[in-house]
């Protein structure tokens, strides 16, 4: 195509070679224009992220380039030898990764490693010029105080800031092509939006075009001017972004876009009277408890007051505090003390799903730990049920556990990556005396598993044979088998692709009310907790702001941090001013 | 019989500890003659240079009543003279007898007594005099408590044959008499030996630093003079200028401690060192093929196999001699040592005074053998013991385990580092321990009486079960008449023979290796050389 | 001591330019395991067959053919400074070192493994303690320990044994605790407890599947080196008692009259320590793939 | 001001592991059967004579006496008396101790350079040809005997080719510094050989890894060439390991720097341990041990704090 910036036709990318070749990037073909913002979105294994890496010639030693060819500013890429890649490299096209807490050197001064691309760029430049250019570009990405980031180590700034010096890097060559890829994944929600906007604002700036890779819908809707659709290494679907936010032409971005949740979806499900479930409910779910989530669903759905009072809460917090001590003794550390979480108080009632946000480092997962007995109070009370687990001995509590369970973040990690799933299920099963024999234990944990909607064949597989949702359903029925009272969901689904959160929620949907569970629900995405969730707390560096009732989010008179994790949430269509200026990019794109 | 027994009792500590340290003292080649054994090379000797000597282990201390080892000695006999020495030109041996620090010497009151002449205008490396009264106050710091630097230790060492030393006198500034309790015609051989008796050392020395001190700073009247030592690596000695004798040739000598066999060799076949002890039969070839002289000759010493007759089997005479008859002692010295050694049969080793070629103990026979077997009652691999051996005899002790399998005893090793062995052997062996190795010698004739209360006796053997041998060895020690002596000793030895006591096995006629280009070195028949009228050529 | 590697995961390695590489088939790691195994199985029924192949009797001292060299006629691999045939000695050999060198692998890899995951777990102030004793195990000479234990023990095998355990332990502890350190971070060890397992239970039954690859590597490398090691010993007279063929006893001895020019006795033992540790070695790579069903390709 | 503290508190970390070093020293040595005594003076002593020298060597104390007056010993009179040399212990040990340290720091050069250059080569030829060689290579070192390598030393350089010395460390005529180089290379050599390799393999396994790690991954997409990566970047991230494992292998070289000794006749603390366990001589085997390990722990000790400078997540 005439006018395209870079163009890609017929990529094909494979991993491996001859018969046991796997074809991972199939034939994609699309334009990113100049000046614009083009995303591709998918999930995980779309071959996304190895599409943008083949532009910069940075596949994996093992994955080739099968067919096709990629051009910028119609000069081929791929037939460049390696010289003349690395010459594009930095010059024509800056990439932006996904980590930013990895992706700078963790053993050299900010200043030190900008310097080092702007000399390579710049061989001309002085000392004191190469030091001037660093320091404009750490403004430009909205650094003020430039000369203390510049002589900080990577380790010393916040994932934020770390992204924006990475944005620096990559554009103070003043690329025609910048790649972002996932760069606000790792971030937190609020600021996430700042990093959307600098992206943005300096690729035009520097008159050169974006190109996104995200998974996350609300990105795309946020900043992309045009948007390719990629499932399993194809480009499904490609068009302007509104057109395909709004009228999604393929059933699979129908689905995807289904899946992602929104502030107040409940509500407005609830008014049309339908159950409270994300996209087309089931997906990689058994039809069998599928339809589990209906016409019960409808009346269970919402907050459930009427039994709530009934019962005293299931686990109070009097005045909880937790200090954590680093270093000291033999560590080689000097000895500092933080504290984690502050005099908190809160209660959880039976059967009722609250939820705790705040930003990362906030103390939630301390909080969440405390009440799930992994960690000790160092002061006030926790009361489950009647006793006080802060102040219980290590017998008697672990003769607990099976009451609270937890689900963690990481399904991956929390599952252990060489024991069979079964036995990681039925183990703590005939530990707890709940299964007599190993075969009783089996029988349990594919119980368990039918809960979740996995086949018992399941049982015999290893962590790394199956899919993340299904891992986290493995983590979930793991927790389950013990009959808990109160499960602990530790930000089940931030790990998983929209549709498998999605999937996921359903699930935790239908497993509350069938089994009438209590859940402790922390999340970072508002969003996701509002849908959740009957009430709401809020944290911020161990203290809790405020705990609210869901549809009390957007009431006046909500504490600012609230406001700020409510305003950091990316919606779909077009609200107010992230819509407009939605618009203002979008229409500048279009000839 | 007090006397006996103390003296038995040092002699055995004395002994014992040197054999426990000295690893190898080669000697035997009966017939090393003068052309394989005598003076290296030929041309007019030159005067100058360094000689590089590497021992295979670390000398003891260097003083003259506390010395260990041979290697010890080879180094402070540089050092240190005795008031007589052998004749360190004579390849042949019994090497005789010659004046050293006493010019004249003679026995008196049935050699109860034993006047010697010093010689005069000798003097110590510090520039002071030799007289009688440092020769008395050598005597007095190993016999008289009540001197103020008498040594314990010394004493020890030297009770083995000062034991029975009744007082030492100064007759003038260069007369000096000894008395003994007993007569002790072999007195003046002894006064030549390296170890455990009298060599002379600097008063003024110990009176400065103390006993414990002399070894720092060791001074006698020797040829050398010490300048240094570092432990673990080497000594070094430089010419004495006011020497009383014929000028040594070399300006420094320099002794370097090389215990791995390997490295000895290797530093001298690279020209690092110019002459080696301890060299292992079968570099020989080696050596000789790349031009390096290794003179054959012999020394005052020799193996022999000892058994432990705390193990009831060893009680039984006819079991000892099956055992010599079992070993094929010419085949030994070709296989073990490739024919650089020769077979002994007698306790009295080549260059001892007493030695007899023509002794035979047990001719090798293995039927005789085994029929002694069954006759005392252990069938075919009836009997089994373990032979406790030194890391460094190792080849020696399989090869005899290989053979004794012939006349059908199941023989185990066992090998340990010396100290080690030593204690194994001489103080706590197991009960299954059959034979040990030793390896020792000297040129005088009473060596038979040493070998016999310390290297056997300390071994189980109860002299009062062996009435003739112990007679027969009191009989010699003590003899009055000079002419019958050797007889005597002659006659002992045939009683040990026969009593099949010990295995006499061989002795090493291949020990020093020298560089191409060093002259006049004697291999001496003692166990010890001269390096005064050793040179190098150009 | 052999230090073996970690997994590498394969991920862009930009270092590689855009030249593409073919990547290590499962087929390749069975292949390498198996020859490995062939190797060493090969080696333990030479030992059992032993007293069948040998075609002398190892400790047969023939002075008449010292030092034969290879090829010689009747004695394959020639004689050594006793005029034993080497090839019998070799053949028996493998009886003794093989033992040994397991033995010794087997019991300082398990040791070393259950110190560094009790460390690894048992908090700062038990890990410091149990660390530190490492640290004093490393700082006390081996050299001394053997030398004492033959004092104690007499020399011989155990001696052998024992002296090898204590020289591998702390450098098998210090790999394994780095690699426990890793684990201790991960999620699982925590779902674990939230699931109320013990102490041990966490120790042994989660944690170590995870590390075993690592720990079989490193054991399975150590082999090599614990037979040489014992030549070591043997040098000093603490090794395996005479005549036991055994081939860390041949290299020392032999090693005795390489200086003469005599290469053989030493040489032949020391190539087959080597092939012997090279199986070892493959075995413990190929191993590690195996028991990791994780190594496929990351990223995309 | 912080690390000046921490430094010290590492530094006090030391002594425990000394103290419980010196006790097993100390025990092992008394433990042990035969007795030095004994073995030196009984067969020509008296039992009480030998009960007085044992005296007066202090060995009829209670143990915890005795070990006491040892530790005393150490800092007053220089670790005791050597039973067989009579003299004291350091006297005898520290000139020795010296020439240990010179060979262990040749043999830490050698094993610094050669290990780091075998190391990048590989690393940056993963799964090249290069790569396959050098581990090949490394693997076969790592199986050698010492013993048998330094033997075979000897014998090419210094017997066949004649271009090195064979033993010791000065030559006839003494000679300075060049002199002592020449000595230094073959035990150097030998002395490295193992810590080399395993040095090596973490090089290459740095490089690997650090190689595909994102930062890497950033700098490679601005366009910095291979070369620079690999000198400035990775080198730099891999440098605290690299230091690291170099200082384990200072101290498995003080340790295990014996056999080397014995081989190449280097006049060092190696051949003096040995006679003194063959000799039995307490004092001095347990001299030599604490000189050792007190080296070895330094070692260590310097080595964390080198390193932790090196992280800039320890800095400040």
């Amino acid at each position: 195509m005439t006018g395209a910036l870079l163009s890609v036709r017929e990529l094909s990318v494979e991993f491996g070679r001859g018969p046991a070749a796997e074809r991972v990037v199939d034939e994609v073909t699309f334009d990113v224009r100049p000046g614009e913002t083009f995303a591709i979105v998918g999930e995980s294994g779309a071959g996304k992220s190895l599409t943008a890496s083949a532009i910069l010639g940075l596949l994996p030693d093992d994955a080739v380039v099968t067919s096709g060819s990629i051009s910028l500013h119609g000069e081929e890429v791929l037939t460049a030898t390696r010289s003349s890649v690395t010459r594009f490299r930095g010059s024509k096209i800056g990439m932006v990764f996904q980590n930013p807490l990895a992706s700078l050197d963790p053993s050299f001064r900010i200043g030190n490693q900008l310097k080092e691309i702007i000399g390579l760029h710049r061989p001309a430049a002085t000392k004191r010029e190469r030091h001037e250019i660093a320091e404009t570009w750490l403004r430009n990405v909205g650094i003020d105080d430039a000369a203390r980031v510049l002589s900080a180590y990577p380790h010393e700034l916040s994932g934020g800031m770390r992204q924006r010096v990475m944005i620096a890097l990559a554009s103070l060559s003043g690329p025609a092509l910048l790649i972002a890829d996932e760069p606000t994944t790792a971030l937190d929600a609020v600021v996430q939006k700042q990093i959307l906007d600098l992206l943005r604002s300096v690729s035009e700036e520097t008159g050169g075009s974006l190109l996104l890779i995200t998974h996350d819908f609300g990105v795309v809707s946020y900043a992309a001017d045009r948007v390719a659709v990629m499932k399993d290494g194809r480009i499904v679907e490609q068009d302007r972004r509104d057109r395909v936010l709004t009228a999604p032409a393929d059933a699979y971005t129908r689905s995807l876009i289904r899946a992602v949740p929104e502030i107040g979806a409940r509500f407005r499900l609830a008014e049309r009277g339908l159950p409270r479930r994300l996209g087309p409910a089931g997906g990689d779910r058994s039809p069998a408890s599928a339809d589990g989530g209906d016409g019960t669903a409808v009346t269970a759905a919402g907050p459930r007051d009427d039994d709530r009072d009934a019962r005293p809460p299931l686990v109070t917090l009097r005045n909880v505090s937790k200090e954590f001590v680093v270093g000291g003794l033999g560590t080689g550390q000097r000895k500092r003390r933080f504290r984690a979480v502050g005099d908190v108080s809160l209660h959880i009632e039976r059967g009722e799903v609250f939820g705790l946000i705040g930003e990362s480092g906030s103390g939630k997962s301390t909080l969440s730990r405390l009440i799930g007995g992994l960690l000790r109070a160092d002061a006030g009370e926790i009361v489950f049920d009647g006793r006080d687990i802060a102040r219980l001995p290590k017998a008697e509590l672990r003769r607990l556990r099976p009451r609270f369970q937890f689900v963690f973040q990481d399904a991956t990690s929390s599952l252990n990556p060489r024991v069979p799933v079964g036995e990681q299920i039925s183990r703590p099963l005939l530990r707890f005396g709940k299964a007599a024999s190993r075969a009783a234990g089996r029988a349990r944990a594919a119980e368990a598993l039918d809960l979740v909607g996995l086949p018992s064949s399941y049982l015999h597989r290893y962590p790394h044979e199956l899919s993340g949702g299904q891992r986290q359903r493995i983590g979930i029925a793991r927790a389950l088998a013990l009959e808990p009272d109160l499960l602990i969901l530790d930000e089940p689904t931030s790990a998983l692709d929209v549709s498998t959160q999605a999937n996921i929620l359903n699930l935790l949907l239908d497993l509350r009310e069938e089994l009438d569970l209590t859940y402790l629900f922390i999340g970072h995405n508002l969003a996701v907790v509002e849908f959740l969730c009957d009430r709401v707390g809020v944290l911020e560096q161990g203290v809790l702001l405020e705990t609210f009732r869901a549809g009390e989010l957007s009431a006046a008179g909500r504490h600012p941090v609230t406001r700020a994790l409510l305003d950091a949430v990316l919606p779909m269509r077009f609200t107010d001013e992230s819509g407009t200026r939605g618009h203002a990019a979008a229409g500048k794109a279009d000839p | 019989m007090k006397f006996v027994k103390h003296a038995r009792s040092a002699v055995v500590g004395a002994v014992a500890l040197l054999t426990a340290l000295a690893l190898a003292a080669c000697g035997g080649g009966a017939n090393g003659g003068t052309a394989a054994g005598g003076p290296q090379g030929s041309g007019t000797p030159k005067a100058g240079g360094t000689l590089v000597s590497g021992l295979y282990l670390e000398p003891l201390a260097l003083d003259p009543h506390r010395q260990g080892y041979w290697e010890t000695y080879r180094v402070s006999s540089n050092v240190f003279e005795g008031l007589v020495k052998e004749d360190l030109s004579d390849p042949k041996g019994p090497t005789k007898l010659l004046p050293a620090l006493a010019t004249d010497w003679k026995a008196s009151d049935g050699g109860k007594k034993w006047t010697f002449t010093l010689r005069g205008g000798v003097k110590f490396h510090d520039g002071s005099d030799f007289t009688a009264e440092s020769v008395d106050k050598n005597v007095r710091r190993i016999s008289d408590p009540a001197y103020e630097f008498y040594d314990k230790t010394s004493a020890a060492r030297l009770a083995a044959w000062f034991g029975d030393l009744v007082k030492g006198r100064v007759v003038d500034d260069h007369t000096y008499e000894f008395e003994f309790s007993k007569p002790f015609l072999g007195f003046p051989r002894i006064l030549a030996q390296s170890m455990s008796t009298l060599t002379i050392g600097n008063p003024a020395t110990w009176e400065k630093y103390g006993n414990d001190g002399f070894a720092d700073h060791p001074s006698g009247t020797g040829p050398y003079t010490f300048v240094s030592r570092t432990i673990g690596d080497r000594i070094v000695l430089k010419r004495n200028p006011n020497y009383w004798g014929p000028k040594p040739y070399l300006d420094e000598l320099v002794f370097r401690v090389i215990p791995n066999n390997q490295t000895r060799l290797a530093t001298l076949l690279s020209g690092e060192a110019d002459i080696i002890s301890y060299v292992q039969p079968e570099d020989v070839s080696t050596l000789e093929s790349r031009g390096f002289q290794v003179p054959e000759g012999h020394g005052a010493a020799f193996l022999y196999f000892t058994f432990n007759f705390k193990n009831k089997a060893f009680q039984d005479k006819r079991v000892r001699q099956a055992v010599i008859q079992g070993i094929d002692r010419d085949r030994l010295a070709k296989e073990v040592y490739n024919g650089n050694a020769i077979p002994l049969h007698s306790l009295e080793p080549p260059g001892n005074e007493a030695y007899d070629p023509d002794a035979r103990d047990f001719d090798y026979d293995p039927e005789a053998a085994k029929a002694l077997l069954k006759e005392a009652g252990y069938g075919e691999g009836g009997l089994s013991f373990t032979i406790v051996a030194d890391v460094a005899n190792q080849n020696l002790a399989e090869w005899l385990q290989s053979r004794l399998k012939g006349i059908g005893v199941n023989v185990k090793v066992v090998t340990l580092d010396r100290p080690s062995y030593v204690a194994r052997a001489f103080g706590k062996p197991e009960p299954d321990d059959g034979l040990s190795i030793d390896e020792y010698g000297g040129s005088y004739a009473e060596w038979l009486y040493q070998v016999y209360y310390t290297n056997i006796a300390v071994k189980g053997l109860v002299p009062a079960d062996f009435p003739e041998i112990t007679k027969a060895l009191d009989k010699a020690r003590y003899a009055t008449d000079q002419d019958k002596r050797i007889e005597l000793w002659k006659e002992a030895d045939k009683k040990a023979r026969e009593g099949a006591i010990a295995i006499p096995a061989v002795s090493l006629t291949r020990y020093y290796a020298l560089g191409p280009n060093v002259r006049g070195f004697v291999y001496a028949a003692t166990n010890w050389y001269d390096l005064t009228k050793v040179w190098l050529a150009g | 001591m052999v230090l073996t590697a970690t997994p590498v995961t394969r991920s862009p390695n930009p270092l590689k330019g855009t030249a593409p590489r073919r990547r290590r088939s499962r087929l390749r790691v069975n292949a390498q395991v198996t020859l490995a195994l062939l190797v060493i199985a090969g080696f333990v029924l030479v030992g059992l067959l032993a007293p069948v192949l040998a075609p002398y009797d190892p400790d047969l001292a023939d002075g008449g053919v010292k030092y034969l060299g290879v090829g010689a006629p009747g004695h394959l691999l020639g004689t050594d400074e006793l005029g034993r045939d080497i090839l019998s000695r070799l053949i028996w050999g493998g009886r003794t070192s093989l033992v040994v060198a397991l033995a010794a692998s087997l019991s300082s890899t398990v040791a070393g493994s259950v110190l560094a995951l009790v460390a690894g777990f048992s908090g700062d102030r038990a890990a410091g303690l149990i660390m530190r004793t490492v640290d004093v195990m490393f700082a006390f000479p081996v050299i001394i320990i053997a030398l004492v234990l033959a004092v104690i023990l007499g020399p011989g095998t155990p001696v052998v044994v024992l002296s090898i355990v204590f020289s591998a332990v702390p450098y098998v502890a210090r790999v394994v605790f780095a690699e426990v350190k890793l684990q201790r971070g991960r999620e699982y060890v925590e779902a674990a407890r939230s699931l109320g397992a013990g102490f041990f239970s966490i120790l042994f039954r989660e944690v170590l599947p995870n590390v075993l690859a690592q720990i079989v590597v490193y054991g399975t490398g150590l082999v090599g080196g614990m037979i040489v090691f014992s030549s070591s010993l043997s040098a000093l007279g603490i090794g395996v008692q005479p005549p036991t063929a055994d081939w860390g006893r041949m290299i020392s001895e032999g090693a005795k009259v390489i200086i003469s020019g005599n290469v053989y006795p030493a040489l032949l033992p020391g190539l087959v320590v080597l092939v012997v540790a090279l199986a070892f070695n493959w075995l413990g790579d190929g191993l590690r793939d195996v028991f990791d069903p994780r190594r496929r390709r990351a990223g995309r | 001001m912080g690390t000046v503290k921490h430094i010290l508190w590492r530094s006090l970390n030391i002594v425990p592991v000394l103290l419980v070093v010196s006790a097993l020293t100390f025990l092992v040595g008394r433990l042990t059967p035969g007795d030095p005594i004994e073995a030196q003076f009984a067969r020509d002593h008296t039992p009480e004579q030998v009960e007085a020298i044992r005296a007066s060597y202090g060995l009829t104390l209670p143990l915890w006496q005795q070990y006491v007056k040892w530790v005393k010993d150490l800092f007053t009179a220089g670790g005791g008396m050597s039973i067989v040399q009579n003299q004291p212990v350091f006297d005898i040990l520290l000139p020795n101790f010296a020439n240990t340290l010179i060979l262990t720091a040749a043999g830490v050069v050698i094993c610094a350079v050669l290990g780091v250059v075998i190391g990048v080569v590989a690393g940056t030829n993963h799964r090249g040809f290069l790569d396959r060689f050098a581990m090949l290579f490394v693997q076969t070192g790592s199986n050698l005997s010492v013993y048998w390598f330094g033997l075979i030393l000897i014998w090419i350089f210094s017997l066949r080719l004649g271009w090195l010395p064979a033993s010791g460390m000065e030559s006839r005529n003494g000679g300075g510094f060049g002199d002592l180089l020449a000595h230094l290379v073959l035990p150097g050599l030998s002395a490295a050989l193992i810590s080399t390799l395993v040095l090596a393999r973490f090089t290459r396994l740095g490089i690997i890894q650090e190689s595909q790690s994102d930062y890497v991954r950033t700098f490679a997409s601005q366009g910095v060439p291979r070369r620079r990566l690999v000198a400035k970047h990775i080198g730099r991230n891999i440098l605290p390991a690299v230091v690291n494992i170099i200082g384990l292998e200072i101290g498995t070289l003080i340790t295990g720097v014996i056999f080397v000794e014995s081989v190449f006749n280097w006049p060092g603390i190696g051949t003096q341990l040995v006679n003194a366990v063959n000799g039995k001589d307490y004092p001095l085997i347990q001299g030599g041990v604490i000189l050792v390990a007190l080296c070895y722990l330094l070692v260590n000790l310097l080595t964390d704090i080198t390193v932790d400078a090196l992280n800039p997540r320890l800095r400040r």
